[in-house]
């Protein structure tokens, strides 16, 4: 991690800035890991300090916002799960004449709320993706295991696959904490509900556990997840699994600093009101070999 | 009689602590109850206070039969008492223990502080016991400070029956002198006293009644008149034996 | 007090470090220095403004929940009922048409009769309340979240803005004071009153006196006449009070509450009480001291973030902190006396 | 035993039902019951063997965090390091070259000092185990994040199927065992294995004497003689020993491990060994207790999701779940005995 | 001397609890510790029994100045203790009390129960304690059965030095004039005895020495041959001022 001082040297000196990059993902989120991956990488390449904090909680995510604020930093970039919960600490911030990017969610509000730019679109978008694609893979009944109840993300993306799906969508809730707890669960709900006939899951370690699952209950139902491991490609390799959602969040990452780094020197400014798309994209076995190695390393 | 119990009994799950025992307290009158370890005089003075529902038999005051609900019913009732076991909150102050389930109020339901420690301070020098310090907690106290404060307690609080098990047990001679002053002083006031003790020497002067357990079973109430002082000292299996002893514990 | 030859004179400073609160000052004070030495945003006045703001409503939390633990009793259902309570106002005032005054009384109603039922439960069954208030907190959880999406279709309520009576409600809960240029939360404000509420309360009433002894040694308390278990309830409905006083705050200030908010709390309000010197088994604590502890938490939880430390490791450094302060705070209470049990 | 005139009869089966597991147990045959009824996938072989999996790796938790309890003490930090553990050995295994089995060895020395530390800090500063272990669990939540990403660059390590001496590994932690037609875990063998020992322990050893005298009254039992500290220590290793052996039975069979799991999980260690009969202010319980105490969690848990119920109120049927068994058991106790305490 | 103290001291915070005492014990012979409540008999028992470290002076075991670091090092040295407070774990078995931190091994450390168990329940009937069960909680005995566990389990694993704070307290007649026949035994056999006790019946009989302590500090040590018997009555304000007592408690 960079140290305090150079952080603060920077800023002072104002040469390449610093950035705050606040999501609504925890540190540790493997979606939200590659999006601070991609942040960092784009910091170390324009010489800028880049600082990463999220929280799935609105309050602490507008908490962090006015600490970022009251340190003057030279660019917010800013995931809006809940928009009507940061409207005021992005107003300040605003108001303060710090450009603020939003990203991921929050599109609508986006423009609102006087950001110069949003990158990336909603969780229900790349949602709607998955679901079009497992219709056309022939599934009916639909398991969109969510690994944290309540998170909007995962919501989100249940509500898109719906969508895509136009079929039924049963939730089913487990605990990230335990992948034992995943496998006996989705095997539970495999063993008792003979109709499903695919999985859906929103993590590469869940999906690991699913696959588990799906041997274990001799269910036939296909399996897809969000979001990229190696463990994830090697399945999709071996036909385990379908396919991962890759919504190339890295941009969403690197595109925010690049465009407040572009508006700073040079005011610069990208999309001409209308949102910056990421993705998503579809990690199959056709170009699974391609981003293995990539998906190890943390930048898909 | 203030306080009487007509064939009472109390278990434990497979434990009979208590079978059949009847017994009274009368206003200006002494109730010795006397017995060996773990002959049920502990758990008979829990049901006189509340702590304990009886299982059977009756419990009276002032005659009615009643059925204590708790505690806080036998001390409306004016039944204070100091228990061998149940007796104070280590990490509280002295005079927060004192005046625990009766602090004196002023306006507002404020707790008066002041009075409370000036209260503490003095009722237990009264007792021969000059605490350092009221704030101290009870826990740091010496085993006879600590019953000390518990008995000043129930005094001060007193009403109308003054239930006191070994109440002497941890004290100083001194200490325990003051004791069964306060016991005949409030005998002396109107009030019903019940009183445990296994040394046969403070049991004999204040006591007017006398209740001997067994193994949880009474055997019998005796009046003061009823009993002569050997026959009493003989079923405590007291002094006389203790002079025989002495001998024995010489050097062989 | 007179003078007494088996006291030693140990000296005033050291008498007054006994008190559990000045223990946990102690700590306060070194977190706060380790950050102030190395930010000058953090000990700006704009900064303390921002990290008073957190501490101040885990504070208000953790000040009742240390009365609870005072009295022996754990309540893990504190976190979920701050949403629950919002949750009830935002859905009430905005897809029912109450005024935003009217759905804040109902939640505090609803609040108050599941604290209460925490209290019946655990004072009827004997079950740990550790046990009881898990059931209620899972519970709640499920309720939160399957009651939003029903009403909302969504994991989120919100929209209060448009809600009648909000721009008064917000005033209250959600306002600013301005002091020195500078706007503070008025959350600030009330995490004071219910501190010195609290304090007075322990210290000066007799309610105080039977809370310190049903968490001493509830059977000993009851045999000297103490109403245990309506002691007992009354502190769980005093948490389900903050929790409802905190939840309002939070959907006041953000407008929308989402259903899995809270969750995990409960032990950061027991960690603050712990960290300001309650005792986990009861009967020995103090609201100042917990006050003090969710300063030191929201100073160790915020002050990372003004360092500027990778997020990555920022549990470790707070963990770290968190076991530094403790563990000043307890080498100031050894050094101040020898043994208290 | 002699009759004795003070003594009634009240039967075998009420003096049987005395035993804190014995409680439990009919708190287990209810749920279970309750869930039979109503699936027939539940009570099939398959079914059970299903729920019984995670019921053996929190059961294996439960047992040492029940242990640990009876002696007075929490481990916070039991959860987060089922993942440093597993995180160690897939490191070591996939990066470094060692072979499995050297990897194991090395995750286990780990966990070990880190559970050796805990003792000491906690019998050493005198600080709750709470706070300490929560300091603990705070900074390896950290360092599992900082350095997974140091290594791979992203916050999971996997590949372990590659390594030297995988497949014997994997047979030891992670394989399955056939009975009846069904494969079962074999982390249920391992499960049986560290109950029964730690019964024997508590029960028929010196060290179980010793467990529950430190819980009971640690002043007391260091006045007679009984080595508190190291009792204490002990305890906190065998809680880390457990997480090790979790984490690789974790490891081995996904893989791969990713940096955040095992948060939140110490709670339902505890929560487990509560419903088992452990009593929170230490001194009182079994290992039995606490391995039925998880598979009574287990049950509620898989059960849920067996009966199809919509997953949005899964906390709530959970909570009223647990809540409906511990009542069970207390209900039996109480008939059982009249007062103890 | 096997236990010796030389100007010893202890505070507890701003509390002096003990200052400057010197007393000894020897083998085959009774120390006994006489002094009000408070005056710091428990402290300074703790201090020989390695509960509490001295703050000041010397603690000699063999003429040998040590710091002993606990509890189980003054067992290990033989010293074995009956404390006033600190006693027995209430959640605990009988049997598992009795033999705490000294249990009876088999082989693979196997804890030899069923011997615990048949020691347990002897030792207690030797004492006139007949429990009902050796599996019962020692929370649930009474005062005086729970104190003559304590009792059991010190005399019998006691070696060189037994130390005993109050332990007559609780018990009745009977059983109290057994633990003194326990303490004669004991020094006949030629153990070291350290015995406190507030009643003058029983101390006199069996002490060999006697320290006289007062608000901590010491008002000296005297062998029996020093001090009359009037003498130690009148120091511990006994038997003449009860029986002056009694004339008092009689009705006004
Ligand atoms: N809660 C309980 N559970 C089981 N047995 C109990 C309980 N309380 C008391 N007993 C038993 O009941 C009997 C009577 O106990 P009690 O305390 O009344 O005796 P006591 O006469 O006060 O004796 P002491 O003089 O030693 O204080 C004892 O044998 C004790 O073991
Ligand atoms: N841990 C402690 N902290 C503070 N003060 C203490 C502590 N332990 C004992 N004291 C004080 O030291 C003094 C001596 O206590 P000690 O227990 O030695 O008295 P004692 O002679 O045994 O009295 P008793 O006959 O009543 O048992 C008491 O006044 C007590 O208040
Ligand atoms: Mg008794
Ligand atoms: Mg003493």
């Amino acid at each position: 991690g960079q140290s305090a001082q150079s952080a603060q040297q920077s800023a002072q000196a104002g040469v390449s800035g610093t950035y705050a990059v606040i999501t609504h993902g925890a540190a540790g989120d493997s979606f939200w890991d590659v999006v601070k991956n991609g942040a960092e990488a784009a910091g170390k390449q324009y010489g800028a300090t880049v600082t990463y904090q999220g929280s799935g909680d609105p309050a602490q995510q507008s908490q962090l916002i006015d600490q970022a604020v009251s340190q003057k930093v030279d660019g917010i970039v800013v995931s809006m799960a809940n928009p009507d919960a940061l409207k005021e600490a992005v107003g300040k911030a605003v108001a303060a004449k710090i450009p603020v990017v939003t990203i991921n969610s929050g599109a609508d509000s986006s423009k609102a709320f006087g950001a110069l730019v949003h990158v990336g679109q909603s969780e229900e978008v790349a949602g709607r993706g998955a679901g079009e694609q497992l219709k056309a893979a022939g599934v009916g009944k639909l398991l969109c295991v969510i690994h944290e109840a309540g998170n909007v993300g995962l919501d989100q993306r249940c509500k898109g696959a719906e969508q895509g799906l136009g079929g039924t969508v049963e939730r089913l809730q487990v605990d990230v904490g335990n992948l034992a707890d995943v496998t006996s669960k989705v095997t539970a709900k495999l063993q008792s509900d003979k109709s499903v006939t695919g999985v859906l899951t929103l993590n590469p370690a869940v999906a690991v556990a699913a696959r588990d699952a799906v041997k274990d209950a001799g269910s036939a139902a296909k399996l897809a997840t969000f979001d990229l491991s190696g463990d994830v490609v090697k399945a999709i390799q071996a036909g385990e699994l379908l396919f991962a959602v890759d919504q190339q969040q890295y941009l969403q990452g690197w595109l925010p600093i690049t465009f407040l780094k572009l508006y700073k020197d040079n005011l610069n400014t990208v999309g001409g009101g209308l949102p910056v798309n990421t993705g998503p994209g579809f990690v199959t076995k056709e170009n699974a070999a391609q981003v293995e190695k990539l998906a190890s390393a943390g930048t898909r | 009689m203030i306080l009487q119990t007509r064939g009472i009994g109390k278990t434990f799950g497979s434990v009979l602590a208590l079978r059949e025992v009847s017994m009274g307290v009368a206003a200006g009158q002494v109730t010795c109850v006397l017995g060996d370890n773990g002959a049920g005089k502990s758990t008979l003075i829990k049901i006189l206070s509340g702590v304990h529902g009886h299982d059977s038999g009756e419990l009276l005051v002032d005659g009615e039969p009643v059925r204590l609900t708790g505690p806080r019913d036998a001390l409306d009732r004016g039944i204070a008492t100091v228990h061998q076991d149940l007796a104070m909150i280590p990490l509280m102050s002295v005079w927060r223990n004192f005046f625990l389930g009766s602090e004196p109020r002023r306006s507002f339901g404020r707790f008066d502080v002041a009075k409370a420690r000036r209260v503490a301070r003095e009722e237990l020098r009264a007792m021969g016991i000059d605490v350092r310090d009221v704030d101290q907690p009870v826990g740091t106290l010496s085993g006879g400070e600590r019953q000390s404060v518990a008995i000043a307690r129930a005094v001060y609080f007193g009403a109308r029956v003054l239930i006191l098990d070994e109440p002497t047990s941890a004290l100083g001679v001194k200490q325990a002198g003051v004791v069964l002053r306060y016991i005949a002083r409030a005998r002396d006031r109107g009030l019903g006293v019940v009183f445990i003790t296994h040394n046969p020497h403070h049991a004999h002067p204040v006591g007017d009644r006398f209740l001997l357990l067994n193994r949880g079973t009474s055997l019998g109430e005796y009046g003061k008149a009823e009993v002569t002082r050997e026959e009493l000292t003989a079923l405590m299996a007291g002094g006389a034996e203790l002079e025989r002893l002495a001998h024995e514990l010489g050097r062989e | 007090m007179t003078a007494d030859e088996r006291l030693a004179d140990v000296g005033r400073l050291r008498r007054a470090l006994v008190r559990p609160e000045l223990g946990a000052v102690v700590g306060a004070i070194a977190v706060f220095a380790f950050f102030a030495a190395q930010s000058e945003v953090f000990r700006s006045l704009g900064g303390v403004a921002n990290w008073l703001d957190p501490a101040a409503t885990l504070g208000i939390m953790a000040v009742a929940v240390a009365l609870l633990m005072i009295g022996g009793e754990f309540d893990l259902s504190a976190g979920v009922m701050t949403a629950t309570t919002g949750l009830i106002t935002v859905i009430l005032a905005t897809r029912y048409g109450l005024g935003v005054w009217p759905a804040l009384l109902v939640s505090l109603a609803v609040a108050l009769g599941v604290g209460f039922l925490n209290g019946l439960v655990v004072t009827r069954t004997r079950l740990p309340s550790f046990i009881v208030t898990l059931g209620t907190f899972l519970m709640l959880q499920g309720i939160n979240l399957g009651v939003t999406k029903l009403v909302t279709g969504s994991v989120q309520a919100g929209g209060l803005r448009q809600a009648a009576g909000f721009e008064s409600a917000r005033g209250v809960f959600a306002g600013t004071v301005e002091a020195g240029g500078t706007s503070f939360r008025v959350a600030i404000v009330w995490w004071l009153a219910v501190t010195a509420l609290a304090t007075w309360v322990l210290m000066r009433s007799r309610a105080g006196n039977w809370i310190f002894a049903v968490g001493g040694d509830e059977q000993a308390a009851r045999a000297v006449g103490v109403p245990a278990a309506r002691t007992k309830i009354a502190l769980f409905m005093t948490t389900a009070f903050a929790a409802w006083l905190v939840g309002s705050i939070m959907a006041l200030r953000y407008t929308s509450v989402q259903a899995n908010i809270g969750i995990g709390q409960e032990f950061i309000y027991i960690i603050a009480a712990v960290i300001g010197g309650c005792l986990l088994t009861g009967g020995y604590g103090s609201a100042i001291g917990a006050s003090i502890g969710a300063v030191i938490f929201g100073m160790a939880d915020k002050g990372i973030v003004f360092l500027g430390w990778d997020a990555d490791w920022f549990k470790f450094f707070l963990g770290a902190m968190l076991l530094l302060a403790t563990l000043a705070n307890r080498l100031v209470r050894r050094y101040a006396e020898e043994v208290r049990r």
